[in-house]
């Protein structure tokens, strides 16, 4: 059930007065039943398959937990009569029971991911497909199982590194995983947060509700105005690399930018509106990552709980684990530069392919992520080149035009990067990239190709007021979050914004069946 | 298209970006819509009469200048809308055409009686097994055999051929 | 408290403000069907109608087309009004009816029988055009629930801005000269008049299956159950249109079908030699549908033949039906000669 | 402490390590630098970093980093 839909509407407007007319102690119940609807109706299999994340994580957990306690009793017994060998045998041999149980159940979470991905991917012979948006869809069947296998695995890698004890009712573990707003486009949530709040009573509140609307009034406004007109373009220009050609890649690429950005954020916004409207915190996926100077940079502020995830749980475990460090030590006698980066490098390189091949089962992921990865560990590499340059120059680099060029360049790199979404094989996105710098067809853009990509001039120009006020939002945003505003100006002043946004996405939101006169051809056959 | 000069090896990719093009297209040539229909990508599955070859999305014009006279022309129009499609008579068969972007083009071409054959051979009133001998990979496509933009749809009734039509694919995007 | 008053009025008055921009922006890009694709308006104007009728007239363009309510008032005067749709489906002809017999009970009711070859929902398009005039209630809710094609959402209907609110870039003059008002009728009493002639020539064949969709004759029999419920003759009839083609089996067919249910079914095909209509002069395009030459013969037969088998009253003389045929007829005779 | 301050100004000589307290949230230590500070860490002071220490807390100042240090240190008494 995907967000632009009225079932979600009505989902919506069933559960928010249900849940906070019921009293506080059975609302997290009423929350979980509501997860539970969802789940179903997006469909019985998926429900299968979270429950036996759910139950699988549970179990470890718990397990973990008891034999936490009981190395600590064992330990404290022994305290007086063994000596300090024994007692780190003993603590050994706990810790390897505890790490058995969580590869198995890691091998038997992430082998259903795989599975599921993967067994897709060897089904399927098709075209690209697009970053998040087709992905999401992709899985529709298992609906958001990489967001929720991931936000319930960091649950018990957390549990595992005693940062929190378990949770003991697995019904309330089960909300936490299953909590419906985060199975559409995530974001990943960490128990600490969200599983927390999840349970806590909540009480109604005009101006929180008020609040919220208007984020997912934001997230709807953006979503079918911006997004799914764009969508049109970019479709078009990524079925036929073998005529979009030359100049084509670099409006597809702006195209796709702006797209991606609309539809990614939209579908956050709601996210996150849902959750406030709940009375439940979720961490932000976004903080205008199109200001980002450098690629690293960028990649703290776009999709931000997936890089929070990987961090925690992949690249730093990586980078200090047994194998890295030997291996850093073994490369000495390369010199000190060498055996310091070995493991910085592997770690990154890994972790990038990871976070591409959870992106989309098609060999184009793999190989964007990796590339991100290259060029990351490349412009480190730089930062002393950049500090030379900076000291040489130090008045053109403080100025605003050079921190707007590396903005710009951001954007471009990362733009450049994201046509791998597009084509179905890496051979079709390289050759399609690298036409941009032989094929000068400038002029054909504007003469009839715009055109043909399925958008008349009116849906460019919606299009582009609408990147407008999005960049112009992001600029007053500077300043500090622009909904206290609004709020701060009375009630009277917020409901007719939110009015105006929800008039604007009925008129101009793309939506619904067009009105096409030409589609009346009479056809006897 | 000027870029400003780049720092080359920090923005490896950008310079690659910026270093322009070398015009192989000509500039001002007008796109062609790939999307839009033109003719002559119908394989196979085309017709001929008086030496005239023709087939699905053909300008209706040329070809209609190219046959001898047709008898006599219908012209279909639906309930409400203006779009209308025109029927051409010819002798042993029909040419139907529909306004396309503009241009009007041909959407059908149906065999009337025995009088005419189709470049495979196959006849109104011959044997089923005589039409499957003659084109087999129709009968394999359960005679509904498409060929690019062209799919040819062949009616048996008690082992008899009683329809042979030529018709637009309809793309299912 | 005075502050929680004013908050709370503020926000109606917003939301009234809102709510009634949205409604003149939905009627702004709802298409008018006035001057282009005027079949979509006929729907609607049946609700204007200020006296009832003692025939109703149902079906596809073969009906709209083809009988003239003036000529069968002025000769005979029978009171009938044509509740037609472009390629009207045989389902839609069911619910028109529903939704007519809530306010008057006719004597008789003719129905086309073409639209029975067409067993499922066909066009958007075709389902919009007969559908958004119609009256709101359950024939209504009926209606649409069996026409929707694919992708077609119900909401749509009730709220016609999530159809048409792409309309807002290619709006034309009709839009804002018809913006809040309905305008004058663009038939006569349901009856949409050509006075062209293009000749009947020669007609395509085509291959056809033996038997009529399962579906359309279950529609027939519902369709016939509720004339019987409300004590109204149904008349089969197959307009004398010579394309699209009405082939011998479909006539046997139905001919069995009126037989079995006792209804009239008149094939005016077959008939033609009593009615007279010539294809060279009574036809605007080669045969398919009638001029008014054309629908003024069919209905001086028809009209003899209903009056004499179902003794249906001569209204001429009442006031009230003399005035509203007489203003009917002033117009007609104006589109006539233009 | 002075060992640990030196080795951080290797890493970023612009940063005023004595009184920095959001090394981390602010941006200073990047990912990669705090891997490459582990690593240094692990080389001067032969002690083992687990992956479950590796969070902002313990690396957002100089003597957040170096009680880490020293609490590892102890633990294996």
């Amino acid at each position: 059930m995907l967000f632009p839909s009225w079932a979600f509407l009505l989902f919506l407007a069933v559960l928010v007065p249900v849940y906070y007319l019921v009293p506080k102690r059975i609302q997290w119940i009423v929350l979980l039943l509501a997860n539970g609807v969802f789940v179903c109706f997006a469909g019985l299999l998926g429900a299968v398959f979270m429950a036996v994340t759910i139950v699988t994580v549970y179990a470890a957990s718990r397990g973990i937990d008891t034999l936490f306690i009981s190395q600590r009793d064992t330990l404290a017994a022994m305290k007086a009569t063994h000596t300090k060998e024994e007692r780190k045998k003993e603590r050994l041999r706990f810790e390897k029971k505890r790490r058995g149980i969580l590869v198995a159940c890691l091998v038997v979470n992430f082998g259903i991911l795989f599975a599921l991905k993967y067994g897709a991917m060897l089904g399927r012979l098709s075209a690209g497909l697009f970053g998040t948006k087709a992905f999401g869809q992709d899985l529709a069947l298992t609906m958001g199982i990489s967001f929720y296998t991931f936000s319930t695995v960091g649950y018990l890698l957390d549990v595992y590194r005693e940062t929190i004890p378990a949770e003991k009712n697995p019904l309330k573990l089960a909300l936490f995983t299953s909590f419906f707003p985060l199975l559409v486009q995530g974001p990943i949530t960490r128990f600490e947060t969200a599983g927390k709040a999840l349970t806590e009573p909540h009480t109604f509140s005009g101006e929180r509700f008020l609040s919220a609307s208007l984020r997912i009034a934001w997230g709807y406004w953006k979503k079918l105005i911006v997004a799914d007109r764009l969508l049109v373009a970019v479709r078009a220009l990524c079925a036929k690399p073998d005529v979009y050609r030359g100049d084509f890649i670099l409006v597809e690429m702006l195209l796709y930018a702006a797209c991606l950005y609309a539809d990614f954020t939209g579908g956050i916004d709601i996210t996150i509106g849902v959750g406030e409207m709940l009375g439940v915190p979720i961490e932000e996926n976004f903080n205008r990552p199109y200001f980002s100077k450098s690629i690293s940079e960028y990649w703290r502020r776009w999709h931000i709980t997936l890089g929070e995830w990987f961090k925690r749980y992949v690249y730093y475990p990586l980078s200090v684990s047994k194998p890295m460090r030997a291996l850093s030590k073994g490369t000495r006698r390369f010199g000190v530069g060498v055996s310091r980066r070995v493991p910085v490098y592997l770690a990154t390189l890994l972790v990038w392919a990871l976070t591409g091949a959870w992106h989309g089962s098609n060999l184009t992921f793999l190989v964007w992520g990796l590339l991100n990865g290259a060029v990351i560990l490349l412009s480190e590499e730089l930062k002393p080149l950049y500090a030379r340059f900076h000291a040489r120059f130090p008045r053109l680099t403080e100025s605003a035009f050079y921190r707007g060029f590396t903005v710009i360049r951001t954007v471009l790199l990362l733009s450049s990067l994201r046509i791998l979404d597009c084509y179905g094989t890496v051979k079709d996105a390289f050759s399609s990239f690298f036409s941009m710098f032989t094929t000068w067809n400038w002029g054909a853009v504007f003469r009839g190709g715009v055109q043909s990509l399925g958008l008349s001039y009116f849906d460019y120009a919606v299009a582009f007021s609408g990147v407008l006020a999005m960049f112009a939002l992001s600029m007053v945003q500077r300043s500090g979050a622009i909904r206290p505003r609004i709020l701060k100006r009375g009630t009277v002043f917020s409901v007719c914004v939110l009015l105006v946004l929800i008039g604007t996405i009925l008129i101009f939101g793309r939506y619904g069946f067009g009105f096409d006169a030409s589609q009346f051809i009479y056809n006897r056959f | 298209m000027k870029r400003t000069a780049i720092l080359i090896l920090a923005l490896m990719l950008l310079a690659a970006l910026g270093c322009g093009a070398n015009g192989t297209d000509d500039p001002n040539a007008v796109f062609i819509d790939p999307n839009a229909v033109h003719g002559g990508e119908y394989g196979e599955l085309y017709f001929e009469s008086n030496g005239v070859r023709f087939g699905i999305y053909d300008e209706a014009e040329a070809v209609l200048s190219a046959l001898p006279a047709y008898r006599s022309t219908f012209t279909g129009k639906s309930c409400a809308f203006e779009s209308e499609d025109v029927s051409y008579f010819y002798a042993g068969f029909t040419i139907m055409t529909n306004e396309i972007d503009g241009t009007d083009r041909i959407t059908g071409i149906k065999i009337d009686d025995d009088t005419v054959k189709t470049p495979q051979g196959l006849y109104i009133g011959m044997s089923a097994e005589d039409a499957a001998a003659a084109f087999p990979a129709a009968k394999e496509a359960d005679w509904s055999y498409a060929d690019g933009t062209a799919l040819l749809s062949v009616t048996i009734a008690d082992d008899v051929v009683k329809g042979i039509v030529y018709t637009p694919v309809i793309p299912e995007d | 408290m005075k502050r929680k008053l004013l908050i709370i009025g503020g926000v109606l008055l917003a939301c009234i403000v809102c709510f009634g921009a949205l409604w003149a922006v939905s009627r702004l890009c709802a298409p008018k069907y006035h001057d282009t694709l005027i079949d979509g308006h006929l729907t609607g104007e049946y609700y204007r109608e200020t006296t009832d009728h003692d025939v109703l007239f149902i079906g596809d363009c073969e009906v709209f087309e083809h009988f003239s309510p003036v000529t069968l008032y002025n000769e005979y005067g029978i009171t009938s009004y044509i509740r037609g749709g472009a390629q009207q489906l045989v389902w839609q002809s069911y619910y028109l009816l529903e939704d007519a017999l809530l306010t008057e009970t006719p004597k008789v009711v003719v129905y086309n029988v073409l639209a029975l070859k067409y067993g499922e929902p066909q066009s958007e398009a075709y389902n919009r055009l007969n559908l958004d005039g119609m009256r709101w209630g359950s024939a209504k809710i009926g209606a649409i629930r069996a026409s929707m094609t694919e992708g077609e959402d119900f909401m749509s209907y009730v709220f016609p801005l999530l159809r048409y609110h792409d309309r807002i870039a290619s709006l034309t003059a009709e839009d804002f000269t018809y913006w809040f008002s309905d305008g004058d009728p663009v038939s006569f009493k349901g009856y949409v008049m050509h006075t062209g002639v293009d000749p009947a020539t020669e007609t395509p064949t085509e291959t056809y299956e033996k038997k009529l969709p399962e579906s359309s004759i279950l529609w027939l029999e519902r369709m016939a159950a509720l004339c019987e419920a409300h004590g109204v003759s149904l008349v089969l009839i197959k307009s004398p249109s010579i394309y699209p083609l009405w082939h011998p089996e479909w006539d046997a067919e139905i001919a069995a079908f009126a037989k079995s249910h006792g209804l009239r079914y008149d094939n005016m095909i077959a008939e033609n030699d009593a009615i007279g209509i010539d294809m060279q002069t009574d036809t605007y395009d080669q045969g398919q549908h009638l001029n008014v030459f054309g629908a003024e013969k069919l209905s001086r037969y028809f009209g003899a033949v209903l009056r004499d088998e179902f003794g249906l009253a001569d209204h001429r003389g009442e006031a009230a039906y003399d005035a509203d045929y007489a203003a009917l007829t002033a117009r007609y005779e104006i589109g006539k000669h233009e | 402490m002075e060992q640990l301050l030196d080795i951080l100004r290797e890493l970023h000589p612009e940063t005023d390590f004595e009184t920095e307290t959001r090394l981390v949230d602010g941006g200073v230590l990047a990912s990669f630098d705090i891997v490459m500070l582990i690593t240094r860490i692990e080389e001067e002071f032969d002690v083992v970093i687990p992956a479950k220490d590796i969070v902002p807390a313990n690396f957002n100042s100089a003597e957040a980093l170096y009680a880490l240090i020293t609490r590892i240190g102890e633990q294996d008494d």
